[in-house]
């Protein structure tokens, strides 16, 4: 298990920095989808495969293609100088290593996190179905309220001045 | 269940196999035998049979854009309704019900969207 | 493997998705950070229901589900607003637009 | 209606516009009129919408480049020959300066008659070669005139387009005109005639 | 109703389908080069310069008058007159095409050569697999290359061959009639001339 | 016997990973299961493009490839030859890696999705408990990599053909998801193995699949658009239309790249066209009951057979769409009923079995296309003209 | 009649203008389709400019395929030039005889016997057959239909094509027509192989109907594009299916009554919208009365001579003057101007192009439609390069 | 001992060398696949040949590439004038090795007919090497398929190694060619001499 997991991490980890620092947009994006899939690579180690697979389908098949959109659409592509420190990259980076000091911190002085892998649950989609449409069916109608929401705000948000007009 | 895993990750090794075992192979001949000759005429973009002109990563429609986000929505709307579907079965009518609304929310934002006309129209 | 093993890659995903979102002055590349911070989240949901008490229950995958659809509506807006704003500034730099605001 | 009652109408028509008939002693019998600058666009625009001809259509527009011939006129002089006086023929001979002449052929759709010909001439081959534009009244004349303009340097003022259209941008003649020297590329002529025979025999000379 | 006219469409593509199993009218391919459509009559393809007899130079009825290099419009015929003469068909001392070269790599297959020649010797054939990597040795034809012979004219051309041996056999006797008249006459032989042109209405 | 014949490649499967040691057992288990795969599938392919360029023949009034080897069923692999050994050009301005890294991308999510088909009884590759949203995930990322090809290309009508991709696939990828959902809500499973032991019965000599039914009818339909247009087949090729834009996103490819895009549409059309079989048409089971001695693997690679003769035949037919027309079918047309449909199954469940039940669910599915067909003819005025004739 | 100054080329640029409001210069791309592209039927270029799919500009660039057609017919005898007409617009060869045929003939005043005058009718409306159902099926496949449409036009083209070819050797290039008749006679058997080619035309009409005619995909790729108002067709000299398509009632074979067109009973289609669509079913309905022009010119053909006596060959030479004339060619007015100063090559020698006119509101069209619709457009002109750019 | 090795090694490398050329001119000659590339009249007869009844899809050549990057074999079919001059070689350039050319009908091997035009070149090998030329105006659909077949013969007989190795398999040989640029009265440069090595004028030196 050990092997699969350094392998996924790493690549996970790869493509988010690589994700964090290239220079052209594309190419960040194209990384952040080796993360993502990295993720779902890890959740599946999890046994979650349902998110796996949800993670895939969205993140990649999804969000990815909307981002490429995005930057297509803000000639984006171009190599600029956003790379450039801000002047503020000495107080950005303490805080980052603060952030992930203190987390790190945390995981190692709490008990949980030295607990070996229990035996595999045997969870199915019809199990996640159930719950969704029982324990959670409010949030699930919350999720759609939101969904539609952040439809519409998008649209207007997205559209031309032109169409938004109309 | 890590077994089907193990196959996926052969699948996948083996696909790209069979992606990058050609290109090699290429490569190899166009080592061995027919020298690829790149040349500024040769390399240059294709555009009709002329010298391309204009620039050519050029900012995109936004039409595209709000499909886009549609599309994702309604890609999410799926994550959902898959474990409905496949409990459907079992479910109660009230279940169902739930998941209709859930639905017509859905719905109510698309119709939204297509009398904007946001779902582009001539 | 124990926890803590996805902890930490939790945690520097979280990092670089920070240093990333505090350092990138393009704004989508800023998503792309918070997009990123979610997504260590999600894992440390993950990752803390397979190694809980009770894996039937099912709690840390549905919320991982739900703060999918989350994240989706986040990016279609969050995306939406820099074209937006790009469509008034001709710009994503946040550096720019914060100077432009007034 | 004949070329002469279109003649007078237009002359009536429009004061001051100078039309004269090109007759044209083929068996074809189409004869033309030859307007002037000044008033070809009223001229024009009258034909299109004011008069009984309704010549909507324009068909038809050709440019042709005549260049300076020499006409020899036949003239009847009286001349003291030994004392006696008598009729004696003489040839005159004059250099009519060339000029390039742009034609349109004007057809009516509503009234399915014509043609009706008209044309027009610049002043000379080389600099005063500018033509008033028909491309506002009839477009189809677009194209054509651009053409025109391409082949034969004609410059037509008005037209909302003149660039080169057959030939390339940067190309410095107007290859239609009859005194054009083509680039002499018959390097090779496995079959040679005439000229390229002359030239063909030359290059192989110095070979 | 929507997919209606698509359903139509599909029927009939699966009717040509089915149908180029059955029936020749669908499937309409002449597999070039082992089926060969039979070739029309009229098809001309590349001119050839016809000769009577055994050996092409002395039958070769082409007496270098030039007509048809003036008037190809691509101008891809290049003759070279004789300085001497050879009798003719008919006996005739003649001017003989001392070099006769067409460009087929020019030549526009108009015909107009055929229809202006006054003698009869030059006429089309209709050999189309020409395609050759050599382009100056393989389409310069010189007379060599174009020397045909009335039999090969015959085979392709069968009724225009036979209007044209008409016409040389009444040109031949016309010739004939006026030598016998010459010599009862006993005047000098008259100048070889060009017989009328006969090429405008002929078929 | 038959029960011998049908499985024997699990059989030999068996038989052969017995023969190996036991530490190495699962990976030579697996490997069994993925090397004919990645073998018979491209083996298909070529086989299909023969099949493509003569039944294209055929429906042309023509031959089609018939002159390499015995009836041109070599071509294929002279145009392998010919692929390998052509120069590999990458323009100047394009992005290298990306370039490079596009085609194998789309190889291999497009390979990915036969780890779920059931080709036969008993032989599938991974039989995963969300088989179906494995497969839909992995087609999910065939449109990045055509995005990154058009991209990386620099090229004007890459770039639009991959944005035509894009926008086609998401818009097309909705109904396609939704158009399954009723499948997955009537068998209970989005493992596809179990779907299609849920159509494995039969009622008389009639095999209970998915398709019999209203729902499972217009589903079918609705997947098999939405398919066609996932896998950029004519009438719904527009980001590789060769009228408009050359060759699309893949017009600055050459060499064997360009014949992996190749490959990946066929490959991407086979197995989606198996996810249908899978889906509504029983899988590898037999159309009549008596029929079930044919083996199951043969059924279903001849189901497989007559969707691609179909992908073929509408290929030979149809003109292209255009693009907001196109855009419009989805989301005007395809997405409402799919959306109909999936209630359509619920109240099919909810009802009881008898003809009222058929008769409602019909109308269902009936009244929407055709008041949603109509719309969309009347919409644009599209209609038979009639025209005038003057003297 | 208003002033129709506002239908200009400067119009468009404005209508151009107005489109790009408010949209930023890099949103735009400007795309060059041609000379080297699959649906411009040769080396046609449009310079494109798009915002996103849509033109918002385009401007037509030709003379790729120049040829100097009119310089090479003033230095070269009358006769001459035959052969070169057939290359003017090469797939209708015998039209364009039949034009340059016309316009010496008028110049010289050629009386041309009533057998050639037949011929020349039959000859031409097989012309128009081949040409219009090849055109159908290049526009269909330029929409997208791999082949099939096409395939099937051209099964009936090569149909016509052998019957051109057994009537004057070539398939294409048939330089058939002399001025004062045409050069041979119907060889024997002709005229039966033409009656069957022509009575089973219809079936191929049919058939190509059951293909397309319904088809919804076609209607929505045709219908309402490119639509060409009848003021702007007139007044921008469109000829031929496209001026019908608006709805202008004029056919020059009606028009002239050239040749013999007055002895046969024929019907001129016309559309109402002037859109693709109309473009495309005008031409199937013209093909359609072109058969019934072929079933009755069969018929009544007379026996006779075929060239008028008097007419030359060789040494040609026209009196001075000059002469127009003009026929209903497939794709329109084709017309031939001659200017003899009495010698045995004409001063001036000019081609009236119909296609080359035609493409003048191209970008009427075009602008505001998609990019998918400008291939639809340009289709349905139905351009001949060699016929533009000469 | 050793030479008899090398000799067994040798022949083996040889059979070797043998199997692969066959294998590979067997793959390229049965896979050539034509650019979309109409010029003239002569490519209807193309598009003539592609059709229904001469189908030179049997020869599996049907697979007509809009890109050139996926194209083998250029039919330059018809006129090629000198405005388009550039864009044919531009194209040809722009095609990956190995690489064909066929030049179709007259005006494309000498300019034919046009030959006289000022705009027209007198032949596409000026600029580019061509590989089999067919004669005729234009050539018969059935005449293409015979070029087809002659360019396959051709292929058949290249080899793999050697000194007559063809062009796309020999380092030093180049595989793009200059092109032209519009000059003020004609191409610039006016043949590129590497494929036309300006023959002498063989009618006047052989007279």
């Amino acid at each position: 298990m050990t092997l699969p997991f350094t392998i996924i991490a790493a690549l996970t980890i790869a493509g988010a920095v690589a994700a964090m620092s290239l220079r052209n947009l594309v190419h960040c994006v194209l990384a952040l989808t080796l993360a993502f899939a990295g993720l779902a690579g890890m959740y599946l180690l999890l046994g979650a495969q349902f998110v796996g697979f949800a993670q895939i389908l969205v993140y990649i098949g999804a969000i990815a293609i909307l981002t490429v959109f995005a930057i297509l659409l803000t000639r984006g592509t171009e190599p600029d100088a956003f790379l450039d420190l801000p002047s503020a990259w000495v107080s950005n980076s303490v805080i980052v290593a603060a952030v992930f000091g203190v987390l790190v911190w945390a995981v190692h002085s709490s008990p949980l996190s030295r607990r070996t892998l229990p035996p595999p649950p045997q969870i199915t989609v019809r199990q996640i179905g159930f719950a969704l449409m029982d324990r959670f069916v409010l949030p699930l109608e919350v999720i759609g309220l939101l969904l539609t929401a952040a439809l519409i705000g998008a649209v207007i948000l997205a559209m031309h001045e032109k169409q938004a007009a109309k | 269940m890590s077994g089907s895993y193990l196959t996926i990750l052969l699948l996948l090794v083996c696909a790209v196999g069979f992606g990058v075992g050609p290109l090699v192979l290429a490569w190899i001949w166009a080592k061995a035998y027919s020298p690829e000759k790149p040349g500024p005429y040769k390399n240059a973009t294709y555009e009709c049979g002329l010298e391309s002109k204009g620039v050519v990563w050029v900012q995109f429609k936004a039409e595209y854009y709000l499909y886009g986000i549609v599309f994702l929505i309604f890609d999410v709307e799926a994550i959902f309704l898959l474990p409905f579907a496949v409990a459907f079965t079992g479910l109660t009518a009230g279940a169902c019900v739930a998941m209709l609304v859930f639905l017509f929310l859905l719905v109510e934002g698309l119709v939204w969207a297509s009398r904007k006309g946001v779902l582009l129209s001539t | 493997m124990t926890l803590a093993g996805y902890l930490i890659v939790a945690a520097l995903l979280f990092a670089v998705g920070l240093a990333g979102a505090l350092t990138r002055r393009n704004a989508i590349l800023v998503l792309i950070g918070i997009e990123l911070m979610l997504n260590a989240a999600n894992l440390n949901l993950i990752a803390f229901w397979r190694y809980g008490r009770s894996p039937e229950a099912l709690t840390g995958v549905l919320f991982v589900i739900f703060s999918i659809g989350v994240a989706a509506a986040e990016a279609a807006v969050g995306l939406a607003m820099i074209i937006a704003i790009y469509r008034h500034y001709k710009t994503t730099n946040l550096d720019y637009i914060d100077s432009m605001k007034g | 209606m004949t070329i002469e009652q279109v003649q007078s109408e237009i002359q009536s028509a429009i004061p001051g516009a100078k039309v004269e008939i090109i007759l044209n002693p083929s068996p074809s019998a189409q004869h033309s009129l030859l307007l002037d600058h000044e008033h070809v666009l009223a001229v024009a625009t009258y034909l299109r919408d004011v008069s009984e001809l309704r010549l909507d259509y324009c068909s038809n527009v050709t440019g042709i480049d005549w260049l300076p011939r020499e006409k020899s006129e036949k003239v009847k002089v009286k001349n003291l020959v030994e004392g006696v006086e008598q009729e004696v023929e003489e040839v005159h001979k004059t250099v009519v300066p060339g000029y390039l002449e742009v034609v349109y052929h004007l057809f009516s759709v509503e009234k399915k008659h014509g043609p009706v010909i008209l044309r027009l001439r610049t002043e000379d081959r080389a600099a005063k070669v500018h033509l008033p534009s028909l491309t506002p009244i009839w477009r189809a004349a677009e194209f054509q005139e651009r053409e025109i303009f391409d082949l034969y340097g004609v410059i037509f003022d008005g037209h909302p387009d003149l660039r080169r259209i057959l030939m390339w941008e940067g190309f410095v003649d107007h290859p239609m005109r009859r005194d054009y020297v083509e680039p002499d590329d018959y390097e090779y002529e496995p079959t040679p005639h005439d000229h390229v025979l002359q030239r063909s025999r030359e290059e192989s000379g110095r070979h | 109703m929507l997919g209606e006219g698509i359903v139509r469409g599909l029927a009939e593509t699966a009717r040509n389908f089915l149908g180029s199993f059955v029936s020749k009218e669908r499937l309409t391919t002449v597999q070039f080069p082992e089926e060969r459509l039979p070739q029309a009559e009229a098809a001309r393809d590349f001119p050839f310069l016809v000769y009577d007899g055994e050996d092409w130079q002395a039958g070769m009825r082409c007496v270098a008058c030039q007509i048809c290099e003036k008037e190809c419009p691509p101008k891809c015929i290049f003759i070279e007159k004789s300085k001497d003469k050879k009798p003719d068909a008919l006996g005739r001392a003649q001017f003989y095409p001392a070099r006769f070269d067409i460009d087929v790599s020019v030549c526009m297959s108009c015909q107009i050569c055929v229809e202006v020649c006054p003698f009869e010797a030059i006429k089309m054939d209709t050999a189309f697999e020409l395609s050759t990597d050599d382009r100056f040795g393989g389409l310069l034809w010189d007379r060599q290359k174009l020397a045909l012979s009335d039999a090969h004219y015959h085979a392709i051309h069968p009724t225009d061959a036979a209007h044209t041996d008409e016409l040389l056999a009444a040109e031949k006797a016309k010739a004939e009639a006026r030598t016998k008249a010459a010599v009862a006459k006993a005047s000098p032989a008259p100048m070889p001339q060009p017989p009328a042109p006969a090429a405008a209405n002929e078929p | 016997m038959t029960e011998t014949i049908d499985q024997i490649f699990v059989i030999l499967k068996h038989w052969l990973v017995g023969h190996v040691p036991t530490a190495v057992e699962p990976i030579v288990s697996e490997l069994l299961s993925v090397v004919p795969i990645i073998l018979l599938f491209p083996l298909l392919f070529a086989l299909i493009t023969v099949m493509e360029r003569k039944g294209l023949g055929r429906i042309q009034n023509r031959y089609g490839p018939n002159r390499v080897g015995p009836c041109g069923i070599l071509q294929p692999i002279a145009d392998g030859i010919k692929t390998l050994t052509k120069e590999n050009i990458v323009p100047h301005s394009a992005d290298k890696v990306v370039h490079l890294l596009a085609p194998l991308l789309l190889v291999m999510a497009t390979f990915l999705g036969y780890a779920v088909l059931p080709v036969g009884r008993n032989m599938v590759a991974a039989n995963m408990d969300a088989g179906v949203l494995f497969f839909f995930a992995v087609g999910s990322m065939t449109e990045l990599s055509v995005f990154m090809a058009g991209w990386s290309s620099r090229n004007k009508y890459s770039l639009l053909g991959a944005m035509r991709a894009i926008a086609q696939m998401i818009s097309y990828e909705v109904p396609l998801i939704l158009s399954s959902v009723t499948v997955i809500m009537a068998a209970g499973t989005l493992s596809t193995v179990s779907i299609v032991e849920q159509q494995s019965g039969y009622t008389g000599i009639f095999p209970h699949w998915f398709v019999f039914t209203p729902w499972g009818f217009a589903g079918f339909v609705l997947f098999m658009i939405a398919a066609t247009a996932e896998s950029n087949r004519s009438p719904f090729d527009l980001p590789e239309g060769e009228s408009e834009l050359i060759a699309g996103y893949y017009t600055e490819y050459s060499g064997f790249k360009f014949a992996l895009f190749f490959l990946a549409e066929y490959l991407g059309m086979m197995s989606i066209s198996g996810m249908a079989i899978t889906l509504f048409l029983g899988g590898w089971a037999a159309p009549l009951s008596f029929l079930t001695w044919i083996p199951s693997y043969l059924w279903f690679f001849g189901k497989l057979f007559f969707f691609i003769a179909g992908f073929i035949w509408i290929r030979g037919t149809l003109p292209r769409l255009r693009m907001d027309q196109l855009m419009n079918f989805a989301w005007k047309f395809m997405l409402p009923m799919a959306l109909i449909n999936l209630v359509t199954a619920g109240v099919w469940r909810f009802m009881p079995t008898g003809i009222l039940r058929w008769l409602v669910c019909s109308a269902m599915v009936v009244a929407p296309y055709v008041l949603l067909g109509r719309g969309f003819m009347l919409g644009k005025r599209l209609e038979k003209r009639t025209y005038r004739f003057a003297d | 009649m208003s002033s129709m100054t506002e239908t200009t080329s400067a119009a468009n640029d404005e209508r151009s203008r107005k489109l790009t409001a408010g949209i930023s210069e890099g949103q735009l791309l400007e795309v060059s389709m041609g000379p080297h592209h699959p649906s411009t039927h040769g080396v046609f270029r449009m310079d494109v400019v798009l915002d996103g799919e849509r033109v918002v500009k385009l401007k037509p660039v030709v003379g790729y395929l120049h040829r100097n057609h009119e310089k090479i017919g003033e230095n070269n005898s009358y006769l001459a030039s035959m052969p070169y007409t057939d290359r003017l617009d090469y797939l209708c060869s015998l039209t364009n005889n039949w034009a340059y045929a016309l316009a010496v003939e008028t110049l010289a005043g050629i009386d041309v016997p009533e057998r050639a005058q037949y011929l020349r009718v039959i000859t031409a409306e097989l012309t128009r057959l081949q040409n219009h159902s090849s055109v159908i099926g290049f526009l269909v496949q330029d929409m997208g239909a791999s082949g099939t449409p096409l395939m099937y036009a051209f099964r009936e083209r090569e149909k016509i094509l052998d019957l051109f070819e057994s009537l004057t050797g070539s398939r294409m290039m048939c330089n058939y027509m002399r001025f004062g008749g045409c050069r041979i006679d119907l060889p024997a058997g002709w005229l039966d192989r033409a009656k069957k080619v022509v009575a089973g035309f219809p079936q191929f009409l049919d058939e190509y109907e059951n293909l397309l005619g319904t088809n919804e995909i076609l209607m929505a790729r045709t219908q309402g594009i490119g639509a060409l108002s009848r003021e702007l067709a007139i007044n921008a000299g469109v000829t031929g299916p496209l001026l019908r398509a608006s709805g202008v009632n004029y056919d020059i074979r009606k028009v002239d009554k050239y040749g013999i067109y007055d002895r046969f009973d024929f019907k001129v289609p016309l559309g109402d919208n002037g859109d693709v669509y109309d473009r495309y079913m005008i031409r199937i309905l013209e093909m359609r009365e072109s058969i019934k022009i072929l079933d009755q010119a069969m018929c009544d053909i007379p026996p006779g001579p075929i060239m008028d006596p008097k007419a030359k060959i060789r040494g040609f030479r026209p009196k001075a003057g000059e002469a127009y004339g003009r026929i209903e060619a497939p794709k329109g007015e084709l017309g031939f101007y001659l200017i003899s100063d009495g010698s045995g090559n004409p001063y001036r020698y000019r081609v009236r192009p119909p296609s080359f006119v035609n493409l003048t509101v191209l970008e009427d069209m075009c602008i505001g439609n998609y990019i998918a619709d400008t291939i639809a457009i340009l289709g349905s002109i139905d351009i001949v390069l060699g016929e533009v750019d000469r | 001992m050793i030479d008899e090795q090398l000799k067994i090694e040798l022949s083996r490398q040889g059979i070797f060398t043998t199997t692969l050329e066959e294998l590979y001119n067997w793959g390229r000659k049965n896979s050539v696949w034509p650019l979309t590339f109409g010029l003239a009249c002569c490519a209807i007869e193309m598009i003539a040949t592609t059709m229904a009844r001469y189908d030179l899809a049997r020869f599996g050549a049907e697979v007509f590439r809009p890109s050139p990057r996926q194209a083998d074999l250029m039919i330059v079919s018809g006129t090629v004038t000198k405005k388009m001059a550039p864009q044919v070689v531009r194209l040809y350039n722009q095609m990956p090795e190995p690489k064909y050319v066929i030049a179709m009908g007259a005006c494309a091997i000498s300019g034919g007919p046009f030959k006289q035009g000022y705009n027209v070149l007198k032949g596409i090998d000026r600029y580019v090497p061509v590989d089999v030329h067919i004669p005729g105006c234009p050539p018969r659909p059935e005449a293409l398929i015979h070029a087809f077949m002659t360019l396959q013969k051709k292929i058949d007989g290249q080899h793999l190694s050697g000194a007559d190795r063809p062009r796309h398999l020999n380092e030093a040989l180049p595989s793009e060619f200059v092109v032209p640029e519009y000059g003020a009265h004609d191409l610039e440069p006016r043949s590129n001499d590497l494929v036309w090595p300006l023959p002498m004028s063989k009618a006047v030196t052989q007279g």
